[in-house]
């Protein structure tokens, strides 16, 4: 069980969160504007990275609030967790 | 044959308090401090259970965790029974009763002893080399293995015992109350460190607390009795907890560790009664000090397994501990130091010690001067070759050892003796440290793995980290809990430690014999049957890796996951692979650490409390009408309510028809409801719904359909805007919290610019239905100053109200057709407001109905139920509802997806009507519809979703989704069923009132 | 005439621990984003909404429980702090909403509110909460929003081993049963 | 083939004390090139080489495992083997892998114990139940042999378990396919791999590739551990870590890798002889010939490659166990273990052709791909050999996720298969 720093309410209990999966996949703008496969990019499309990935969870069971996280998926190191909006603190 | 086995010099042992118990039928007797393997064997009873696989007789081989033999089934009460326990960890206790597994009759005369005469023929992994053929036996073949296979038997009625969790928070948690972890405990301790220590057995202490020996002193007292001060000087620490009994089953990443206290399994039978049995404990430490000790090792020689055979320090502990003799003619044999610790207790207990065999060309350790100067004999450079004796050992041969140690020269020396203390070394229990992730370095002096990088904040003490002597355990021990702790001075700055030095080594992981390897029986797994012949032949046959030849051999697959065998096995094929043992790794101890019951990881979620049990304001009047429940997620929703006799259908036929006759109540109560506030909350609406919304008039309602973004239907349900800036929407009963986040979802990644604001209100209202020609009657005996015209209250619109000034909100909507309403009131309001109504209703025969009728309703108008007439795959225009679709909005959740190449098809599977050419039948919901009634095999053109008989309409109908369906109005399909064919025609999906006359009438 | 009908409604007494079903009173969600939302509350309340997390403020009459950077809990102490439920609700909704400040929301029955007391307390919790307590049961008015046996609670650290649980009304009768089923067992 | 198994090779080596086995598979070096590499020595990878070998007289073709084969998923699943697929495409795909199981052992020469024991569903609530009976009619006018049973019915298949209506999700009925079952995984792996090597195929462990060399649009070979070896044709099976591979040549995939977990009890004399599975209440049980209640738990939701899940997942799942068989409470779990299976959003795998020439995947099997492993390996052979799909396996292709045209079996099978 992970120990998840959320950004808003410290550190918790992996319990007390739902993952939402790789982080910084912006909605298009313009739908109609896209091809079919640009769509799906954008839908189903996943780097499903092994290493250092930017994520997506959400402190469902406290503040509701959704954060990202920087996590390396190989060894499940949180590296750092940031606010929606902010900048990924790691290249 | 009653020799008296006990001696007197035992300080852990209470002989005044003497429990009997019952083994195998035979009762016998212990002491209180005896585990059931010491009591055994203080009752000359060495033969306790059959090996796995070739039957052969086993008998305690250890005094702790990794008894590979002595496993046996403990009591035998149906629902308290329990298989495989280790002799050598039950405390004994008045009743106890315990039985040997794995053999038939009984463990004296096995008929599956036959296996050992049979097992040239039974290789390692020869099932994979035969009963194949005929092929169709495989079936019967499968039978009897499954027959001989297995250890114990499964309890066959529910365990009667409880079990808990607990949550536990600590700076410092330390595993294992051996030496160097109460030297830890302590210096945490007095630097108010919040700190937790473990021990999986009742007394601290490990083994330097029975170790009484003129060569191992500190501060000049013997190392137990200065351990028994330190240990009484830990209960003055108020921040310290100790939990004995206490196993550490799993070490999770971030320091979540898993530990499982026996509260009971040591209390005699009425004392168990209505306690706690088992205690998990879920604990995060901000630090982990791992102080698991070692295992001492066996030696892997011709027929090592026989009754009798027992590791050194085992019988040490026994001798010292227990204060029981394992034998009275006991020799040993032994590659290291440990023995002579063993020889040297047994010789201060007047236990005849016949000779120590020592592999070794010699040593001068003071712990060996010790020994020859009480005379013990030593057989230098030597190695036993066989061992006699069927159920009991009773003599070994021995043999020199060549200067390489690769064979035996010279003659054989016969040994007699009842029992044969073995010690091969030590192995660190690092399976914690490497469970949590930390990765092993191989130690070629030693022949041990070692912790070496670690992820967690976490060190390894004293014998896990490869200390064995006694003076390194604690001087380095204190210097890395220091380093680890920050900690500068601790109490033991300057100890004196005078200890016996090992100043020879020598390693063969397997001792050679005077016969071929192909004639005996080196067995390096105990439990399951495996000999060094076997890894071998895996070598052989092409399995290289330590996984392969473990999963080909299963060596170290057995219920002791291999503690005593895997580091031989490893040596092994390194040696007969020509690979270094470091290149060769080791394999991965998985949790538990232990076996761990079941019913300790689940605690008390059982019953009860296996899951939420969710209920409405209303769900006590539903229960005092007797009402039928449905599970819909965790509610519970009325379903029916019988009357007298009435069967589901009769009680469904007639709350439907009531409904339209007259009128019927709902308890709507479990609809998801959002509060919605905020300056952009309708252009959120827009965004969410397909349909738009910024044209809603304050006080109007509007159904809205909601879709994932890959375009097909999620959730469904009707909002209504209370406000220039306020809405309130209702979800579907299942969808409620899944609709809920991912609108936050939306909110707060995707259109963090919207103002909006949303709030779950479902539990703060009661939702009561009625609808029915009467619905308006009834409404206004129970708001009378509300105007219910329909111009004043026209459908899809809504009212707030007073009842008894409590404030509720009325909508007048409706999901069966008929004319209705939802009064939404306070939930604490709700079975009153419900009574209310009822009690206005009679006079018109109000009828409460449930999900049952409310889904018959709503089909009869055709009515979709998001996840029952969809499945994840139907978009709108599937469902015929294109007109919910706003052509004028540029973007909403999923549109996109709905002109891709297959969504835009005409022919996808569409939602249409079914009637049944015979009105009477009634289809099955989930049957499938076809074209042709013949042919085979067929085209499945799609399925029945909902299916019901209308008392409404008097005949049967049936919603369905059929490829290219809105085309097939009028067509003539088929339902197949196992025994017949079902004639169906496609219709409308609206089967009732096509032009919505009841909503107003 | 309509009856109230808390859902629980009781009072259970353990060795070192009491658990009782508060009868109920007024509990507002306030969501806002910006400063003028904070002062605005604290005019109508008079009392300051806490912007640190996981804290509370309040007087005789009210607390106010921060939820989440945007989030916050009103109730009443007791049912005779406020004589009308009604005023206090208008007016935050039209000094708040209205404005488009930000939102405020009647939960009054969508919480019910236990109390707890007794040494044993936190032991209690411990049976099926993963929070960490060590900090937060010495530090009154400390709030946090957690699971307690999978059922989302929020909890108010009234005072030394007494504190004030939250949980939804659907699910307040099986924690209930739950909790007492844990404390008979400590 | 080489030394033949049966009863009479076993007694005849018995009398040179088994020292005269010959290897089950070689342990070649690399050849500078093959007419076919396939990336990933699990089950799917070495039954693709072997049925490349067989059927479409590829003998030049290596398959090459990072680790030692059969160690990945193959080795870590809970060996449940069954066909009772809702959509026509599913339907196919499975039962065309169960109808190869039944002479597996035959074709193979080696014991793969699959034990027909019949696999169950429950069903807990309404939906269930509409949910299952739809799946058994599809099944039976599919030709697939799946029935559905009353609660009466299931508790005389399966007795011990808990079928009172009193428990919180009761027992509604279920499904039964007899001819489903399970086989023992590490022989499956093995079986293959010993086939293979028989006719040529070069099986190389420990040899992970680090990249896939392109010319244009057409692949040219594999850099590799042990060097750079030439192909015309790669067909990766790497399950968990299909994307790792993919993101070598820019592809992205519909997929996720998630830790999925597993665990087993202690030996026990047989007390369940069937596979029982409950989606709603979700466990799953069966009991290994060697006595062992096998036990499948589910994935965790975030993306993983540590082969470690959670403990919540565990406990969720023996929580449902001793709702279902409260007769288990005393049973110890002996080990638990993870895998990392690779998901696609509509729970379907990939057996496709790629947009570049001679780059064929299979992927994306989830928590179901053992059931599959004869099938899968057979289809994906056609697919590489011909450079066309088998027609079983058309509707698998990538491209369904930009049409929308997905094969959803997630109303099947929500949780595992």
């Amino acid at each position: 069980m992970f120990l998840i720093n959320c950004p808003y309410c410290g550190e918790r209990d992996q319990s007390e969160f739902s993952a939402g999966g790789e982080a910084h996949i912006v909605r298009p703008k313009q739908p109609t504007e896209l091809s079919d496969d640009q769509w799906a990019e954008f839908l189903f499309m996943r780097k499903n990275i092994k290493g250092i990935q930017l994520e997506r969870w959400n402190h469902a069971h406290g503040c509701r609030k959704w954060f990202n996280m920087v996590r390396d998926t190989s060894n499940d190191k949180i590296h750092a967790v940031y606010k929606m909006g902010e900048k990924p603190p790691i290249k | 044959m009653n020799k008296n086995l006990r001696t007197t010099n035992s300080n852990f042992i209470d002989q005044t308090s003497r429990i009997s118990f019952k083994f195998d039928g035979k009762t016998l007797y212990g002491f209180k401090g005896d585990t059931l393997a010491s009591a055994l064997l203080a009752n000359d009873i060495h033969l306790v259970g059959r090996s796995f696989k070739y039957h052969r007789p086993r008998g305690i081989m250890t005094c702790g965790s990794e008894e590979p033999n002595a496993i046996v089934q403990l009591g035998n009460d149906l629902s308290m029974t329990e298989p495989n326990t280790r002799a050598t960890e039950i405390e004994l206790y008045e009743g106890l009763e315990a039985t040997s597994q794995n053999c038939w009759p009984s463990v004296n005369f096995d008929i599956g002893a036959i296996n050992n005469f049979l097992s040239p023929f039974l290789p390692a992994a020869f099932y994979y080399k035969t009963f194949m053929w005929p092929a169709s036996f495989w079936k019967k073949y499968e039978y009897f293995i499954r027959k001989s296979a297995g250890l114990g038997k499964s309890p066959t009625k529910p365990d009667k015992d409880i079990y808990d969790h607990r949550y536990l928070h600590c700076d410092v948690l330390i595993v294992g109350g051996g030496i160097s972890g109460i030297i830890a405990a302590k210096i945490a301790a007095q630097n108010n460190l919040n700190t937790v220590l473990l021990d999986d057995k009742n007394n601290l202490g490990g083994t330097t607390i029975f170790q009484d020996n003129e060569c191992f002193k500190i501060n000049n007292s013997y190392s137990n009795e200065w351990l028994k001060k330190e240990i009484e000087s830990l209960n003055s620490f108020k921040n310290l907890t100790i939990k004995k009994r206490t196993t550490l089953a799993a070490y999770h990443s971030y320091n979540y560790l898993l530990a499982r206290e026996n509260l009971t399994d040591h209390l005699s039978l009425d004392e168990k009664k209505n306690k706690i049995r088992q205690r998990l404990w879920k604990i995060r430490a901000k630090k982990v000090i791992i102080a698991s000790g070692a295992m001492e090792r066996p030696l892997i020689f011709n027929n090592n397994d026989r009754p009798g055979i027992i590791l050194s320090t085992s019988i040490k502990k026994y001798i010292d501990y227990y204060g029981v003799k394992c034998g009275q003619k006991i020799s040993l044999f032994t590659n290291n130091d440990t023995a002579y610790e063993t020889a040297i207790s047994l010789n201060k207990s007047g236990v005849s010690v016949n000779s120590v065999i020592d592999i070794r060309d010699k040593s001068n350790s003071a712990i060996v001067k010790e020994a020859e100067k009480l005379g013990i004999k030593i057989y230098w450079k030597h190695t036993v070759v066989n061992t006699s004796g069927y159920k009991r050992i009773n003599s070994i041969e021995l043999m020199k050892l060549s200067d390489d140690g690769t064979a035996v020269v010279e003659n054989k020396t016969k040994e007699e003796c009842d029992c044969l203390g073995i010690s091969g070394g030590w192995t660190p229990r690092v399976h914690l440290f490497t469970q949590s992730g930390g990765k092993l370095k191989f130690i070629d002096k030693d022949n041990i793995f070692l912790p070496d990088k670690s992820v967690s904040e976490q060190i390894s003490i004293g014998s896990c980290n490869g200390d064995f002597e006694l003076d390194d355990v604690i001087k380095n021990s204190i210097k890395s809990i220091k380093n680890f702790l920050n900690i500068n001075s601790s109490d033991y700055e300057n100890l004196k430690i005078n200890c016996s030095k090992e100043t020879d080594k020598k390693n063969i992981w397997l001792l050679p014999s005077n016969k071929p390897l192909g004639k005996t029986k080196p067995f390096l797994d105990f439990q399951n049957d495996s000999t060094a012949k076997d890894v071998k032949l895996a070598l052989r046959e092409g399995f290289k890796s330590i996984e392969h030849v473990k999963r080909y051999t299963t060596t170290g697959m057995g219920t002791d996951q291999g503690k005593l065998s895997n580091m031989h096995a490893l040596g092994i094929i390194a040696e007969t692979a020509e690979v270094k043992m470091s290149e060769l790794g080791t394999t991965t101890f998985r949790p538990p650490y232990t076996p761990l019951t079941f019913g300790a990881i689940v605690g008390r979620n059982v019953g009860e409390f296996f899951d939420i049990t969710r209920r409405t304001p209303i769900h006590e009047w539903h229960v005092e009408q007797k009402a039928e429940f449905e599970n819909v997620g965790q509610w519970k929703r009325a379903w029916y309510y019988p009357k007298s006799k009435e069967t589901m259908y009769e009680a469904v036929q007639r709350e439907s028809k009531a409904a339209r006759d007259s009128a019927g109540i709902l308890d709507a109560s479990t609809l998801g409801k959002i509060d919605i506030q905020g300056s952009d909350a309708s252009e959120f609406l827009n965004r969410v719904y397909t349909n738009a919304w910024s044209k809603l008039e304050i006080g109007k309602c509007r159904y809205g359909l909601m879709l994932n973004e890959d375009g097909m239907v999620y959730d469904d349900g009707v909002t209504t805007r209370l406000g220039e800036n306020h809405y309130i929407m209702t979800t579907t009963t299942g969808g409620a919290a899944n609709v809920l986040s991912k609108l936050e979802d939306y909110l707060q990644t995707e259109w963090p610019e919207l103002d909006v604001y949303l709030t779950s209100v479902t539990d703060n209202y009661a939702t009561v239905s009625i609808c029915g020609p009467n619905s308006k009657k009834i409404l206004s005996k129970v708001i009378p100053d509300l105007d219910l015209s329909d111009k004043e209250f026209p459908h899809m619109s809504f009212k707030n109200a007073l009842i008894n000034n409590i404030k509720c909100r009325v909508m007048r909507i409706s999901f069966t057709g008929e004319h209705s309403y939802e009064i939404n009131i306070q939930s604490n309001y709700g079975k009153s407001l419900w009574e209310k109504c009822i009690e206005a209703g009679n006079e018109f025969n109000i009828t409460p109905y449930g999900t049952e009728a409310m889904h018959l309703l709503r089909a009869e108008k055709g009515f979709i139920i998001a996840g029952q007439d969809t499945d994840g795959t139907m978009t709108p225009v599937d469902l015929q509802m294109d007109w919910i679709i706003s052509k004028k909005k540029y973007d909403f959740i999923g549109k996109r997806s709905l002109y891709r190449s297959d969504t835009i098809r005409e022919d996808r599977k569409q939602l249409v009507g079914l009637l049944t050419d015979d009105p009477k039948e009634v289809l099955e919901e989930g049957a499938q519809i076809v074209a042709e009634a013949k042919k085979k095999p067929v085209e499945m053109l799609g399925h029945v979703t909902s299916s019901y008989f209308s008392p409404n309409l008097n005949k049967s109908i049936a919603l369905a989704v059929v490829v290219n369906g809105k085309k097939l109005k009028g067509q003539k399909m088929f339902v197949p069923m196992e025994n017949k064919t079902i004639n169906v025609t496609i219709t409308d999906t609206v089967f009732l009132d096509k032009e919505n006359k009841r909503l107003n009438a | 005439m309509l009856n109230y009908n808390s859902p629980i409604n009781d009072t259970k007494k353990y060795p070192e621990i009491e658990i009782s079903e508060v009868e109920p009173i007024i509990k507002l969600n306030l969501r806002g984003k910006n400063r003028d939302f904070i002062t605005k509350v604290g005019k109508v309340l008079s009392i300051i909404p806490p912007t640190d997390p996981n804290t509370s403020s309040g007087n005789d009459n009210l607390s106010i429980l921060w939820l989440g950077p945007d989030e916050w809990m009103v109730y009443a102490n007791d049912k005779n702090a406020l004589n009308d439920r009604g005023i206090l609700e208008d007016k935050l909704f039209n000094e708040i909403s209205k404005v488009k400040l930000g939102s405020v929301t009647n939960v009054t029955d969508h919480l019910v509110m236990i109390n707890i007391r007794g040494n044993k307390v936190f032991e209690l919790l411990s049976t099926g909460c993963p929070f960490n307590f060590n900090d937060f049961m010495n530090s009154k008015g400390a709030t946090t929003q957690t699971l307690l046996n999978h059922v989302d609670i929020i909890i108010h650290n009234k005072n030394v081993n007494d504190l004030n649980l939250f949980v939804r009304r659907s699910f307040s009768n099986h924690l209930w049963s739950w909790i007492n089923d844990s404390a008979s067992r400590l | 083939m080489k030394n033949k198994y049966s009863i009479f090779s076993l007694i005849k080596n018995a009398f040179s004390y088994h020292e005269n086995w010959q290897r089950a598979w070689r342990d070649p070096e690399p050849k500078k090139e093959y007419d076919a590499i396939i990336i990933g020595g699990g089950g799917h990878g070495l039954a693709t080489a072997f049925y490349l070998a067989k059927k479409h007289g590829m003998k030049n073709i290596a398959v090459v495992e990072k680790g030692w084969i059969g160690g990945g998923n193959t080795g870590r699943n809970t060996t449940i083997i069954r066909s009772n697929y809702l959509w026509d495409a599913s339907a196919g795909l499975y039962d065309h892998a169960l109808k190869i199981w039944e002479g597996l052992s035959q074709e193979l020469n080696y014991n793969v114990m699959f034990s027909q024991r019949g696999v169950m569903n429950l069903a807990h609530n309404l939906q269930d139940v509409r949910d299952l009976k739809r799946r058994t009619h599809a099944n039976r006018l599919n030709g697939i042999d799946a029935v559905w049973l009353n609660t009466e019915e299931v508790k005389n298949f399966c007795p011990i378990i808990n079928t009172s209506p009193d428990i919180r999700y009761p027992v509604l009925g279920g499904t039964l396919q007899k001819r489903a079952g399970t086989a023992r995984h590490d022989a499956v792996a093995w079986g293959y791999a010993r086939g293979a090597d028989a006719m040529g195929v070069d099986i190389i462990q420990n040899c992970e590739v680090k990249g896939i060399k392109r010319n244009g649009d057409s692949v040219e070979g594999i850099e590799t551990t042990k060097g750079f070896i030439k192909t015309k044709k790669i067909g990766v099976v790497a399950a968990g870590h299909s994307s790792v591979i993919a993101n070598m040549v820019d592809i992205k995939l519909p997929l996720e890798s998630k830790p999925l977990q597993a665990l087993v009890s202690e030996p026990v004399k047989p007390i369940i002889d069937t596979v029982v599975m409950s989606n709603a209440v979700h466990a799953y049980v069966s009991q290994s010939d060697k006595g062992e209640l096998v036990i499948g738990a589910g994935t965790d939701a975030y993306v993983s490659y540590t082969q470690r899940g959670s403990h919540d997942v565990v406990e969720g799942t023996l929580k449902a166990i001793l709702e279902l068989y409260p007769i288990f409470s005393r049973m110890k779990m002996l080990r638990q273990w993870g895998g990392i299976v690779d998901i696609c959003p509509d729970a379907s795998p990939i057996i496709s052709k790629t947009h570049i020439k001679g780059l064929y995947f299979n992927c994306g099997w989830g928590t179901g791909g053992f059931k599959a492993t004869p099938g899968s390996g057979d289809l994906f052979a056609h697919t590489i050999a011909n450079d066309e799909p088998h027609k079983l396996n058309a509707d698998f292709n990538i491209n369904r996720f930009v049409s929308g045209d997905l094969v959803d079996e997630h109303g099947a099978a929500a949780v595992a298969h």
